[in-house]
């Protein structure tokens, strides 16, 4: 097996690129349907854009339903993309299935959210290796070859001694043992992107951190792009160096992990840090938790028919009036470079027109709008405690 | 109330008779020329509607006996027949009866083939006065019961109402005979007597009451409990299962017709195109185990004669050479014939005179089992002479279809049956039915005989005109069929039945054959005419 | 602190019989004081969910509840052991004086009947005097209480969505206003922005009516920030107990330390993730001495031999206990 | 409703491709309706009679399969089965409508008897595992391996015979004309018991084992527990909690059985000479008597459709889950 | 675990035993084969295995030829004839030792034949969707329309010459719809699981995914399926012999009740004609169907009873484990407190 450990691309460099990635799911349509034009679709992701680079992670947060795990469906191909493009290493790619569809996910892997699920049962780890290894050529020649093959594999997901787990059976493996199996298995394609969806969503805080220290692992020992899902935004602090946020559908923020979750600058990013249980901020008798319930209201929108405008304005304490109406565009927040939000708080001539919170579903004065490229309080201090 | 079953219970014994057939559910048709119809399948319609003439089936030689024709006369060459029309007789409404009905009945038989139930070919009827004239395409000397006796007579002013007599169901039958429809429902029917108008004595039996059993072993049962007390069904065993029910009233009479049953080789397949090899067959079969095992010692009642003509209904027809000649299980006769033959056998192989081992195999539908059974018996009797049989449980369909064309080797079937033995041998070796293998003949000759002689005989016996050379064309049927052996009879068709003797009397029986006993038969009216309440 | 309402002593469950059985709950002591949260965490398989549903009697098949006892202290009327009442007076005391919200809350509800049914039938089973139109009123201003319109009471749990169908779990867990309500990972299956909507309703009702809560997740994060006490589960067995705050800043036992530093926080420095080496222990082939000793970075001596008792530390925390020979209790067990 | 559109769209064409289907199978069968009288009555018709009974039955015109077929439909669309050829002239409907009512009698409230009580036994059996109830099962489950008409005939040889209360054949006894009164009824019902009974015996134990093991599998479900957690009557947990969900799955599984209603039961009829659809099934099969197969299929075809629609809205009333607003 | 999570499939073997890793690998192989330990299962199959076995030496071990007349005409059973004898002499035991071969012939075939089928529609359908599924629930549908029994009556009267063979094609070829619905609707589900997206997105092809991945995780249905149609294919073949409707020339136990039926062994008295016969065929059936049991005991843990399900608590009690009431073993050993004096409202 030749993981490209010794490629000579630069670290940074661009491996997969999503351009305006859009997916609407179908909707079964009913009887009255019929009679309207338009059908009915689900918008489960609309216009997203970003890139993944090598040796780096990024990470992709958003509430459930906000189409993260479809993003990275799309970009491995296994549901055909309504518009936009997917673009490897530059070129622009399309498969459906057959040959090519194989050679793409030879190089883009993807490892499913759920690690109970994603194993068949009744295959042992070994079958689940070999099959990987076999499909994509990396099996070598002879048995030994083989052998060899799937040892280093386990080896390199610290599944030791190889042996005690080639012959097990899912079941017979912890939760964080079968992650690390399906992570064998995307490594055994020796692939250029991981996309890990979720990956550790279901797993207790021990056994969460080893499979995320392996990821990072990975991604500094081979230099492969990672995109990372996760709802739990402290993770995606800890281990991506990049993130973007989702909501409804939509990229709503994104930029360098420790900025966005130390400075967020969209109202739903803040939403979300806010509701992040946080043991740092112990007020006692969930006070604090008060406070985030108070802007958290409201349920997440239809995706069916989404809100005009921004799709976060039914919920957005600051929402104005052109919230409503236009849909923002990505908008620089200028205190780090790369971190941008699609808000139109952050427009100045917008919120000259208008001021914030005028058209908040129950406008709370007592909520002060987000200072645009203040920074606060606290200091961040980005990619040093590891 | 007035419920239609409120009168059940005050059936007494005594004026009621139980008749039962095996015939499954009913549906309400009185069509008296539909032999789909429920009065035919159970055999009411001779209770309602009567021929012209009675005919014995059990002594066929027998002249007819006059019943709405009061006499007969053929022309010579049987090809009409004028009749006197009784003139006492009226209809269930109270019509006469007239000649006018009776010619109606004819032509309108003659007009729908599909009332021609018998198949004879009528010309015309006319009436004049109380005589019809009824005139034939040929000769039909020995389908005089057909005429005369299978025709059920219908009223003229009701039926030339009726716009398609081929698929009306009659249900209200109104006909010359001593009963009329009283009640139907599927699974039985109730018909009582008539009170007036009827042209001989009223019968004894106030109302008959007909019950269609949905099988055999129901009907069985029936008869066994005294439930049924008339009836014609196949019977295992039926000594212990329904005489010793009731030793005293339950009786069981089986005579013999002009019909039988046997084993019909294939004459065109080797070696069986050899009639020494089929006599000699026929001498090993053994008809009274065949009798006694599979028709259980009273269905098909055992053929005796030599010449395939069941007793005492042949007996009058038998040539002068084969009288008293019984058929013996004879297997050293047999071996001694093939030896003669050129046949040699070695050990328990039978090798004909090409040194190739004997081996048959016998057909016969898998349903069938008193077939089943002689099969069963057959191949154990020919395995006496190293005759290796295998049974094939054929399908009924490919069965009869492989019989009518003649790919079979060997199978046991009917015969016709009719008035005189021409229809047994016509069955098995008139030439005119004979057709190439992979042809179907349906009307007979399954096994491919071919012999001119039987064929000219069997012409000459229908179309003779006078006994004597209808006598010399039978004696030569007869010494073709035991010379040849094409088909090897083993029993007769029965048209008797199962009975009680607990509350009616009367019933024919080997001492008083004044006719058949299937209720399903003309004579059945005939039956039930003589029965006498039993202890009164 | 006030006084207690739940005091769970010596509880022990086991799945199954005989050799056969697996201890997954052993001589547990927990007391649960009126009106206060209590957090219960620890690794997956540590027993948590076992401990609540043993002292419900609630466990299914082969689950048996082998020892000790739960005495229930009701607002009026002397103490009572839950685990000796016979079916019918337990079937009086659930829900009533203890009701629990499961986990997964479209398990939970009955699909088959609606929302209104399923409220009303708790409602009737414990107050069968009450009329119908009183219980609906009830029902409607049950649902309000967490923030659902009362339009939704005729609804089928599939039409709601998850946060919605966990708050009518939750209103239902209230209906008889119980001084105990036990939460078992109520919110795993939520987005966090959910989770924290429902934690403030529960928190804000939970100040109206006063009702104590036994709070179980393995998410050590949202107990520091929403309990008033933690105890660690390892093993089947209490490890450690403390106030939240005091936990969250100074661990005592080695294995909350390892919990501790596994979770990343969202605020504050980056801290260092060091995690717990090794996997969980067998249940059916327990390790002497304390259970985690062979994952315990700081085993010594005693560790494999002798099985640690729960106690106050050697040191001068209040209202702490702890299960590690690094603390030597007051009474060392040996068992 | 859409739901339903496309449920009938379906069911449409499903029965289009059945009646279809049964209008070919019967004409592939060899032999013809004649032969096959004529072998009924082996020899006691005469050749000569075949001619007269192809022009009876309008076997000798012509008329090739593909317009046959299209006539067919074209009587079909009329209501009109045709005629039957066992027993020429009657319309097939008239057979069908004198021995309908009596399969269904029989065979359909048996069914549900069996539904019902296997089902309430099941209930019993899952959710007390361990009782009686549980311990009945190893014995059903041989009563119902045994054939059907096995079964019937031993119930003949043991319960029937001279004095017996049971009757060993038939749909009521000889003589009697189908009415509603005091003659008719309870001989109906007297005939009706012991074939009722053999199938009650044969068919019931699947009914418990599915609903047990739907108890088994429904009553460790998170709802039973928060339904004895919430301190409901023990009543109301197996039956309104357990039993109503666990229903579920058997509900399509009854249906289904209600369709087979008139296909399934043939044996019964024959072994108890009861005068049912089944029965004449098995006839007109004997007799080639095709309008009558196709007729009966007809029934059988609809009956099945009928309670698969029937079930389908019976689930939709039952489960809200399928119900989308 | 705790509290099962219902949404895992029961149909999945070893999905539930997530809780405990388990330390030994080498115990997975013989997971597979546990079922056979089970007390039902193993009954079943012993009893089956007889009749195979009588299947294949069956016509050496009989005391007599089958068709062999003989002088002792319906016999009651003795130590000549251990089962009796019918009208013909012929012996009885010899005829159901004889009739097994065939039985179990078609049985098997059919089972086999129509599980092949149903596993081609059913999971073809499944996995595919879209028009080719539509298409193959129709073809199902029909099939499940047109009632068997007769369908089976009706094709095998079109052939002539019905081997056993041919009887069991035939049953195979009319009753593989039910198994074909099942196995869609599960294939339906399957289909969407993880496992097979990601053996999609490792590259596998696509046949290599319905024959590697969702076949094996069928096992159960299928089995059970196969158990299923033999039982029916039996019945069936033994109908069509007893209604005298198969035209098959060697003798099963079908062919020895349509004798019985014919000769009216009822009526006669002669019960052992019927009885043998009818208890074989319930032997039979019970032996598959304990085997089915056996299987879904195997496959949803739930249906597994766990060992006792009533325990002696220390006081003498007896208590049934059952949902809801957690029984209770040691009596509280310590009295219950009295009621603090300190309580404040
Ligand atoms: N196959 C599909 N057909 C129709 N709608 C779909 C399909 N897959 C996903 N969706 C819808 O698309 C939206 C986005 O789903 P997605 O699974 O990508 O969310 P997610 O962000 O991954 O959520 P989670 O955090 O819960 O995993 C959801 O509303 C979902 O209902
Ligand atoms: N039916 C059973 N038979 C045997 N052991 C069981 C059974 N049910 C649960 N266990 C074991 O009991 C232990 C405790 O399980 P429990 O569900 O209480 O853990 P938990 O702490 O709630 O875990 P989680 O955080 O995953 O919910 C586990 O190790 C489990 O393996
Ligand atoms: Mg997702
Ligand atoms: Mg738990
Ligand atoms: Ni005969």
């Amino acid at each position: 097996m030749t993981l490209s450990e010794s490629a000579a691309a630069p670290v940074d460099e661009v491996v997969l690129e999503a351009v305006g990635l859009t997916k609407h799911f179908p909707v079964r349509r009913r009887l009255r349907d019929l009679f309207s034009r338009t059908p009915a679709v689900v918008h489960a992701v609309d216009d997203v854009s970003f890139a993944l680079r090598r040796g780096r992670v990024t990470a992709l947060v958003g509430e459930s339903g906000s189409g993260k795990s479809t993003v990275a469906r799309l970009l491995a191909q296994i549901h055909p993309r309504t518009a936009g493009d997917i673009r490897l290493h530059g070129t622009s790619t399309r498969v459906r299935g057959g040959r090519r569809f194989r050679s793409y996910v030879r190089r883009v892997q993807l490892i499913l959210q759920d690690p109970f699920a994603s194993l068949n049962p009744v295959h042992t780890v070994r079958y689940h290796l070999t099959r990987s290894l076999r499909i994509h050529g990396n099996a070598g020649r002879g048995a030994e070859d083989l052998e060899a093959a799937l040892g280093k594999l386990l080896t390199r997901v610290s599944l030791t001694p190889p042996e005690r787990y080639l012959d097990a059976f899912p079941h017979e493996l912890s939760g964080g043992q079968r992650q690390r199996v399906a992570i064998a298995r995307a490594l055994g394609a020796d692939p250029e992107v991981l996309l890990a969806d979720e990956p550790v969503s279901m797993l207790d805080v021990s056994i969460r951190l080893g499979v995320l220290n392996l990821l990072q692992d990975l991604t500094q020992r081979l230099d492969i792009a990672i995109l990372y899902i996760t709802h739990d935004i402290a993770s995606a602090r800890y281990f991506a160096d990049e993130t973007i946020v989702m909501y409804a559908g939509r990229m709503v923020e994104g930029g360098d992990s420790e900025t966005v979750t130390q400075r967020p600058a969209h109202p739903y990013t803040r939403l979300l840090t806010d509701s992040a249980p946080d043991p740092e901020r112990i007020t006692g008798d969930g006070a604090g938790a008060a406070a985030g319930a108070d802007r958290g209201q409201g349920e997440p929108p239809s995706l069916i028919a989404p809100p005009s405008g921004c799709r976060f304005h039914p919920r957005c304490p600051h929402a104005m009036r052109r919230c409503t109406t236009d849909l923002p565009p990505r908008l620089d927040i200028g205190d780090r470079p790369g971190h941008w939000a699609a808000c139109w708080l952050y427009d100045p001539d917008t919120v000259a027109a208008d001021a914030p919170g005028s058209a908040a579903p129950d406008a709370d004065p007592t909520v002060p709008p987000p200072a645009p490229a203040v920074a606060r309080d606290d200091t961040a201090t980005p990619r040093e405690a590891r | 109330g007035d419920s239609p079953n409120a009168n059940k219970k005050n059936g007494q014994a005594a004026t009621v008779l139980n008749v039962g057939m095996p015939n499954g559910p009913q549906a309400e048709n009185n069509n008296p020329f539909l032999t789909t119809s429920a009065a035919a399948s159970l055999g009411y319609r001779w209770q309602i509607y009567e021929p012209l003439m009675m005919w014995n089936p059990v002594k066929p030689a027998d002249p007819f006996k006059p019943w709405l024709a009061t006499k007969a006369e053929w022309s010579p060459d049987y090809t009409s027949v004028k009749v006197t029309i009784r003139t006492d007789a009226t209809w269930s409404d109270g019509q006469k009866v007239t000649a006018e009905d009776v010619a109606f009945t004819y032509n309108l038989v003659k007009k729908y083939p599909a009332l021609n139930d018998q198949g004879v070919p009528y010309a015309d009827a006319t009436a004049s006065g109380n005589d019809v004239t009824i005139r034939m395409e040929s000769p039909q000397f020995v389908n005089q019961q057909k005429v005369l006796w299978r025709v059920p007579i219908v009223p003229k002013h009701i039926w030339e109402k009726i716009s398609d007599p081929t698929t009306d169901t009659v249900k209200q039958p109104v006909g010359s005979g001593p009963y009329t429809l009283k009640s139907f429902t599927p699974a039985s029917m109730t018909l009582s007597v008539r009170d007036k108008g009827y042209w001989q004595d009223l019968p004894k039996v106030k109302e008959l009451r007909y019950t269609s059993y949905t099988d055999n072993s129901a009907q069985t049962t029936a008869l066994a409990n005294g439930e049924s007390e008339w009836s014609f069904v196949f019977i295992p065993n039926y000594q212990a299962v329904f005489v010793a029910k009731d030793q005293q009233h339950h009786k069981v009479w089986a005579p013999a017709i002009l019909g039988i049953h046997g084993l019909y080789l294939n004459t065109t397949k080797k070696p069986f195109d050899d009639p020494a090899l089929r006599r000699a067959m026929n001498m090993v079969i053994d008809r009274a185990d065949i009798f006694t095992t599979a028709e259980a010692g009273y269905f098909h009642p055992q053929v005796k004669s030599v010449t395939g003509l069941p007793s005492p209904a042949g007996d009058s027809f038998v040539a002068p050479d084969f009288k008293g000649q019984e058929h013996k299980v004879d297997v050293d006769g047999a071996k001694a014939l093939l030896t003669g033959a050129g046949y040699k056998l070695e050990g328990n192989t039978l090798k004909d005179r090409t040194g190739k081992a004997v081996t048959i195999k016998l057909t016969d539908p898998a349903g069938w089992s008193d077939y089943q059974t002689s099969l069963e018996i057959v191949k154990d009797n020919l395995s006496k002479i190293g005759i290796a049989a295998t049974i094939d449980k054929a399908n009924q369909d490919a069965w009869f279809r492989n019989v009518e064309q003649g790919n079979f080797e060997a199978t046991f079937r009917w015969t016709e049956g009719g008035a005189t033995p021409y229809d047994i041998y016509r069955t098995v070796m008139d030439g005119r039915q004979l057709k190439p293998i992979g042809t179907a003949s349906p009307a007979g000759n399954f096994g491919r005989f071919d012999n001119r002689e039987a064929t000219d005989a069997l012409v000459a016996y229908a179309k003779a005109t006078d006994d004597a050379a209808r006598t010399t064309a039978m004696n030569t049927l007869q010494k073709i069929f035991v010379d040849q052996m094409p088909m090897i009879p083993v029993g007769a068709d029965n048209i008797g039945g199962a009975y009680s003797t607990k509350n009616w009397t009367g019933w024919p029986d080997d001492a008083n054959p004044y006719g058949a006993m299937q209720p399903t038969q003309p004579n059945a009216v005939d039956v039930v005419l003589h029965l006498k309440p039993a202890n009164g | 602190m006030s006084d207690p309402v739940l005091e769970i002593r010596g509880l022990r469950v086991d799945y199954g019989l005989g050799d056969a059985a697996v201890h997954a709950v052993r001589d547990v002591d927990l007391t649960l004081h009126r009106g206060e949260v209590l957090g219960l965490a620890g690794e997956s398989g540590s027993g948590k969910s076992t401990l609540a549903y043993g002292l419900t009697r609630l466990l299914p098949p082969p689950g048996v509840v082998s020892g000790g006892q739960v005495v229930y202290h009701p607002a009026d009327g002397p103490p009572v052991d839950v685990l000796t009442l016979s079916p019918a007076q337990l079937r009086q005391f659930r829900w009533a004086e203890t009701s629990i919200v499961f986990q997964g809350a479209m398990n939970s509800l009955n699909p088959v009947h609606k929302v209104s049914t399923q409220l009303l039938d708790v409602i009737k089973a414990h107050d069968p005097t009450s009329t119908a139109a009183a219980r609906r009123d009830r029902a409607r201003e049950l649902l309000r209480l967490v923030g659902i319109a009362a339009d939704r009471l005729d609804s089928y749990p599939h039409q709601l969505s998850g946060g919605m169908r966990q708050r009518v779990m939750i209103a239902m867990a209230l209906a008889l206003e119980p001084q105990v309500v036990i939460m078992d990972e109520p919110t795993t299956a939520l987005d966090v922005v959910m989770q924290r909507q429902i934690l403030g309703q529960l928190a804000e009702l939970r100040e109206r009516l006063g009702f104590a809560v036994l709070f179980i997740t393995h998410d050590l994060s949202l107990l520091v920030e929403f309990s008033d006490r933690i105890a660690i589960m390892y093993g089947g067995r209490i490890v450690e107990e403390a106030p939240a705050r005091q936990l969250y800043r100074r661990a005592l036992h080695p294995y909350t330390d390892g919990l501790l530093h596994s979770f990343p926080a969202l605020r504050g420095p980056r801290r260092e993730l060091t995690g717990i080496p090794g996997s969980p222990p067998d249940l059916r082939a327990m390790p002497d001495g304390c259970a985690f000793h062979p994952r315990c970075p700081k085993a010594f001596d005693p560790c494999d031999t002798r099985l640690p008792a729960l106690g106050p530390p050697g040191d001068d925390d209040p209202g702490r206990a702890v299960a590690c020979w690094l603390h030597p209790a007051a009474a060392p067990l040996t068992r | 409703m859409r739901f339903l559109l496309q449920r009938t769209a379906f069911y449409l064409f499903t029965a289009w491709a059945a009646i279809t289907l049964n209008f070919f199978i019967p004409r592939l069968v060899p032999g013809d309706p004649v032969q096959a009288l004529i072998s009924r009555n082996q020899g006691r018709i005469s050749a000569d009679a075949i001619q007269s009974l192809r022009v009876l039955f309008g076997l000798d015109s012509h008329e090739n399969t593909w317009q046959q077929y299209l006539d067919y439909w074209g009587q079909l669309l009329h209501g009109d089965l045709g005629l039957s050829f066992t027993f020429f002239p009657t319309p097939v409907s008239t057979v069908i409508g004198d021995s309908l009512p009596w399969t269904v009698g029989l065979v359909g409230i048996t069914t549900i008897i069996s539904f019902l009580l296997g089902t309430a036994l099941g209930v019993g059996a899952g959710w007390r595992r361990g009782s009686w109830v549980d311990g009945l099962l190893p014995a059903t489950t041989f009563l119902s391996s045994i054939p059907y008409f096995w079964l019937g005939l031993v119930a003949i040889a043991v319960f029937t015979g001279p004095g017996s209360f049971f009757p060993s054949s038939g749909g009521y006894e000889a003589g009697l004309v189908p009415a509603f009164d005091g003659y008719f009824i309870p001989s109906a019902i007297r005939h009706s018991v012991l074939p009722a009974a053999t199938i009650l015996v044969s068919s019931m134990s699947g009914w418990i084992l599915s609903m047990r093991n739907m108890m088994v599998t429904v009553s460790s479900e998170d709802y039973i527990t928060v339904a004895h957690a919430k301190g409901l009557s023990e009543r109301r947990v197996a039956l309104s909690y357990a039993a109503r969900n666990a229903l579920l799955p058997n509900v399509s599984g009854f249906a289904l059985s209600l369709g087979f209603i008139v296909g399934g039961t043939l044996l019964v009829e024959i072994v108890f000479s009861y005068p049912g659809l089944g029965y004449q099934l098995f006839q007109a099969v004997g007799y080639k008597d095709y309008p009558l197969m196709q007729g009966i299929f007809l029934i059988i075809t609809i009956s099945v459709l009928v309670a698969n629609l029937l079930a389908d809205v019976a689930y939709l009333l039952l489960d809200p889950r399928t119900r989308k607003s | 675990m705790t509290i099962s999570p219902s949404s895992i499939e029961q149909v999945i073997p070893g999905q539930g035993a997530m809780a405990q890793p388990s330390a030994a690998p080498g115990r997975a192989k013989r997971r597979r084969f546990r079922f056979v330990a089970n007390d039902k299962a193993a009954t079943g199959l012993v009893i089956l295995a007889v009749y195979c076995l009588f299947a294949v030496i069956g016509p050496w071990v009989a005391p007599y030829d089958p068709d062999a007349r003989s002088a002792d005409v319906l016999q009651a059973p003795s130590l000549r004839h251990w089962f009796g004898t019918t009208h013909l002499g012929q012996d009885i035991f010899s005829q159901i030792l004889v009739g097994a071969r065939s039985v179990m012939l078609v049985g098997l075939l059919a089972g086999v034949l129509a599980t092949v089928l149903s596993i081609l529609i059913g999971v073809t359908a499944g996995y595919l969707g879209g028009m080719p599924d539509e298409g193959l629930s129709a073809l199902s549908n029909v099939f499940l329309v047109i009632p068997a029994l007769p369908l089976i009556i009706i094709v095998t009267s079109i052939v002539e010459q019905a081997s056993d063979t041919l009887v069991a094609l035939i049953i195979g070829c009319t009753s593989w719809a039910w198994g074909a619905r099942v196995l869609r609707a599960q294939t339906l589900s399957l289909r969407r699981r993880d496992y097979v997206e990601a053996a999609r997105a490792t590259g596998e092809r696509t046949w290599r995914i319905i024959l590697f991945e969702i076949l094996p995780n069928l096992t159960a249905i299928i089995a059970s399926g196969f158990v299923g149609t033999v039982i029916f294919a039996v019945m069936s073949e033994i109908t069509l012999a007893f209604i005298g409707i198969s035209s098959i020339s060697s003798w099963n136990w079908g062919t020895i009740l349509f004798w019985a039926q014919g000769q009216q062994a009822l009526a006669q008295g002669a019960w052992w004609w019927f009885v043998p016969a009818g208890l074989a065929i319930a032997l039979l059936g019970t032996a598959l169907a304990l085997i089915n049991f056996g299987i879904d005991e195997f496959v949803s843990p739930r249906l597994r009873s766990a060992g006792r399900t009533r325990i002696r608590t220390a006081d003498g009690r007896t208590v049934r484990m059952r949902v809801g009431f957690t029984p209770v073993l040691a009596p509280a050993s310590r009295p219950v407190p009295a009621p603090r004096e300190e309580v404040a409202p």
